[in-house]
């Protein structure tokens, strides 16, 4: 059986986006700047697109929404595009802490030329309390980024209430809403947010397609320069087709989001409670399935074995999933949102990521279930540290018994350095 | 679109999916445990040894696919040598046996050469007699 | 009869391409970024394309390759990449005066930021002066930017001659090739070029993939911050079928060329001589066809009528062309290279760019001749500018007779302000 | 994909393709001449005029589709108009008969507003009997 529980990462894309797309990369190949029948063809099908996304998540009109290439530059163009933009009148921004590496390698990046940060800490299931936001704005703060939905751990973000305080302090509010859009509905104006952005290839859309919305309400330039394409805010020749295919992936997710989020919570709950029932010391992180957590989404750490073989063993018979481990990073170093939950390190290390799509059906959760079940069984037969925490050498975190050392002790032990 | 992508080669594949000598030896003549603070692996080195040459080797890992393929390769290969040649045992000859490893992923080897010299030490300190000769090439 | 003479903007997509990308829509939809099958499947594509995109250009690895989502970004990554990352060796850039708005903008943005930049001025048909290159580099340089080609008048760069100072020199030199690429051949080694960009949407591959080759000889860091896609130089999701389809037009591209060149120049030459001996008081910007040109572009001025009124006219009987008029551009600005150039305000407005590729025919040369011809004439009847010509009033820019006020003075007093 | 795409909608297409009152009035008894230093756009209006009011108008123009529309528009609509409502006609009647104009070329109807305009100073300053009660609402 062939099981994709990688949604996070990928989605395929629709056939009807594709017939959608298709004319416009063989006849309609005109460029949009174009004066010419080519081009105004094409212009044509760009502002239905707009309309389309613009609908998706309630804006006012379409002409708030921006294309860009992926959400990663529309994360960019969010954080660095208001922050030049109002550099006279403040250089302090206030982001949650557990954001995606595109909004946090911005505000590095604005931080090394002169702008400070705060960073707002969140709960151990990764909530942000709308009381802190408050407490870090200052009148230097030009903006606050606060995610809808985190995309690691699925927690639903209080955005609404961040939403009245930024209101009413009168700084823009910045959503990521990729980890969301497509899944939970999105109303910019019922969130109070000002500037929002998501990628269609999220919800069966196509690659190379980034939207950001803004509302006059928040001055933006652009980051990347030259010509005068989308409002002179994303210089560069657009991608048509994928703008084109975007805009219908937004108009089906919009119509079809109930559906696909119900029967994505179905599913939810049938693994985790599955999961739950045959592994002993396996931990859900973020919060429990039901209305803090986006249903397309579960965060599992197994205790005394490492995540990157459990995603190989997984992928041998044909489940696709990701992990926040830190030999799967390239960087060696474990998701930052692992580490702001405070989860302990060894579960840190053992995390595997599991995200539902449309497609997914039960079957394929009970398959995936048996033959989890069976991989952890193995990899603990090969861990030192299960073989330790059955002769009361180690203890488990998830079920501490009070016997042994933890596991991050242990780790120091062997390695002559802290884990970190 | 049917073939078969994989992040490890074949061999190293193998190596993690059927590890060989995985498991502890009772009675162990030298038990080595290492582990890197960077990534959280931790890896244990058994060793039964009998006139100066490694009889069996086993391993336990906590860590990727590429540290269960290091571990299984190293206690292959440390197989039948004697402690002196044992001891200039080297990552090296850990990655070429197996066919190679992505950059990032070398240092599982490292921690193979780590832990084998872990037992070896281990070894060494409960028979110091058996290493007089070698006492010199051991680093750690 | 259609004829499509904007090259320049936009390339109809090749079907191989279409074939080759197609099942990375709908079938091979991972993500490069993942682990499993899926991911690892698109990233054996992706290296593909880096190695058909290296051999076009010559480059020594394939890792020398990164890939954007379009050529403007390739030249903001290029320009301020490098900039920020030499940021503690010096900040001042030397570009040549007419590059792409992608270039010159990117520019701009890092003088607000502190850096200086000298704009080297060009002789009258667009050529940089590579002595003037050498005259401007400081210590505190740390890029030099010389486009191949430039994509108004077609000039060709003494590129090799600048490369060698450049390297005498020891800056980074900086070739935007989007103008070049697939129709001229780029031997980045032989150029003694650094980094170079380009984007396959201009010879007959996929909008929303952008190019960008960079050698170890020069530093650079990422502009869109997030993920460690692209070897850390471009964060954010790869656009899996554009870069594949990108990938395959480079390698038809250079198999290519030499016919595709060819046939061009033939065109090329057929139009302007049709051009020039059917249209009097119509100058062709920048140098004459030949090996200071390259063979897909022409671009005129048809004295006393105005640009986008040509253009239209074009369009009404199916002919696709661009301008550099003011009237043309969102902004109200005539194209900055004809400024560069000294081109006469009357002639800058009256601005006509076709732009030709593998798919015209000798016969649409005639009948775009045929057609410019009956639509200047007509133009020409409607502009007071003729008229005053012929009685005397004003005088041509183009074949000066001595009497009357030129153009520009005349505009000045009707509009009560200078031309500029 | 058959359907046709143009910059600006039928109405001003027509009267770019087809312009009305194209060319010069001979023995014009008014001409205004104007140009827009920011686009190079001038136009010419030449007005026949007879008994306060306008007879005849005509015009030619160096500008870009819009432009032409609108001088083809300006001078449909003042046919017939006398001195007295011609001196307070403004560019808003040319974008609404035009059925509008992109924002970036709505100054195209402000030029045409400003030719014709010229063009009836110039038959004032000829006729300086003819305008006395409208003098004061001319501004230029
Ligand atoms: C919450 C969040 N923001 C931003 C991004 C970046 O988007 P993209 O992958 O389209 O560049 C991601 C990608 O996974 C994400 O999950
Ligand atoms: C010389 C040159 N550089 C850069 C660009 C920008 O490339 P793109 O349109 O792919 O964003 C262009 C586009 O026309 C160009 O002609």
């Amino acid at each position: 059986m062939k099981v994709f529980l990688d949604h996070q990462s990928a989605t395929p894309m629709l056939p009807e986006v594709f017939e959608e797309m298709k004319p416009f990369f063989l006849e309609a190949y005109g460029n949009p700047s174009s004066l010419h029948q080519h081009g105004l063809r094409v212009r044509d099908a760009l502002k239905t697109a707009r309309q389309r996304v613009a609908a998706m998540i309630h804006a006012e009109s379409e002409e708030e929404i921006f294309f860009t290439s992926d959400g990663t530059e529309s994360a960019n163009l969010a954080i660095k595009g208001v922050a030049y933009a109002n550099e006279r009148r403040g250089k302090h921004l206030v982001v949650s802490a557990i954001e995606h590496p595109s909004v946090m390698q911005s505000v590095e990046f604005l931080e090394k030329q002169g702008w400070t940060c705060s960073r707002i800490p969140v709960d151990p299931q990764g909530r942000v309390n709308p009381a802190d936001v408050l407490a870090a704005i200052t009148p230097q703060t030009t903006l606050v980024a606060v995610h809808h939905v985190n995309h690691d751990i699925g927690t639903i973000e209080p955005i609404q209430e961040i939403g009245k305080i930024t209101q009413e302090k009168g700084v823009p509010l910045y959503v990521d809403c990729e980890a969301s859009a497509g899944w939970l509905p999105i109303d910019v104006q019922a969130m109070g947010a000002n500037l929002v952005s998501f990628s269609p290839h999220r919800f069966y859309g196509p690659k190379g397609v980034g939207v950001l919305y803004r509302n006059r309400k928040a001055r933006l330039v652009s980051i990347i320069h030259g010509g005068v394409q989308e409002g002179g805010r994303r210089a560069g020749t657009e991608n048509v087709p994928a703008i084109v295919g975007g805009g219908l992936a937004s108009e089906i997710a919009a119509r079809e989001l109930t559906v696909r989020a119900a029967h994505a919570a179905r599913l939810q709950k049938r693994l985790w409670e599955g999961l739950k029932s045959k592994i002993p010391y396996l931990r859900l992180n973020g919060p429990e399935p039901g209305p803090d957590r986006i249903s397309t989404n579960i965060n599992l750490s197994a205790e005394f074995i490492e995540g990157e073989g459990q995603l190989l063993s997984l992928d041998i018979v044909g489940i696709a999933v990701a992990s926040g481990s830190s030999c799967v990073s390239k960087s060696l170093k474990i998701s930052h949102v692992l580490g702001a939950i405070g989860l302990d390190h060894a579960l840190a290390q053992g995390n595997i990521i599991m995200t539902l799509g449309k497609d997914n059906t039960e079957a394929e959760m009970d398959y995936v279930v048996e033959s989890f079940a069976k991989i952890v069984t193995k990899l603990r037969g090969m861990s030192p540290m299960w073989d330790e925490f059955e002769r009361g050498v180690i203890d488990s975190v998830i079920q501490p018994t009070g016997r042994g050392k933890s596991f991050s002790e242990h780790a120091a032990r062997v390695s002559g350095k802290a884990a970190h | 679109m049917s073939d078969t992508y994989t992040l490890y080669n074949e061999t190293v594949m193998d190596h993690f999916l059927n590890p060989r000598n995985m498991g502890d030896i009772k009675d162990a003549d030298g038990v080595g445990e290492v582990g890197a603070a960077a990534c959280g692996d931790i890896m244990k080195i058994s060793l039964k040894i009998k006139e100066g040459r490694i009889e069996d080797a086993r391993f336990k890992t906590f860590g990727c696919g590429s540290a269960i393929a290091s571990s299984s390769m190293a206690t292959e290969l440390i197989k039948g040598r004697t402690i002196q040649e044992a001891l200039s045992f080297t990552n090296q000859e850990v990655v070429d046996a197996l066919g190679g490893l992505p950059p990032v992923k070398i240092h599982c080897s490292v921690l193979a050469e780590e832990a084998l010299k872990a037992a070896l030490e281990d070894f060494i300190k409960k028979n110091p007699e058996s290493a007089t000769p070698a006492r010199a090439g051991v680093t750690a």
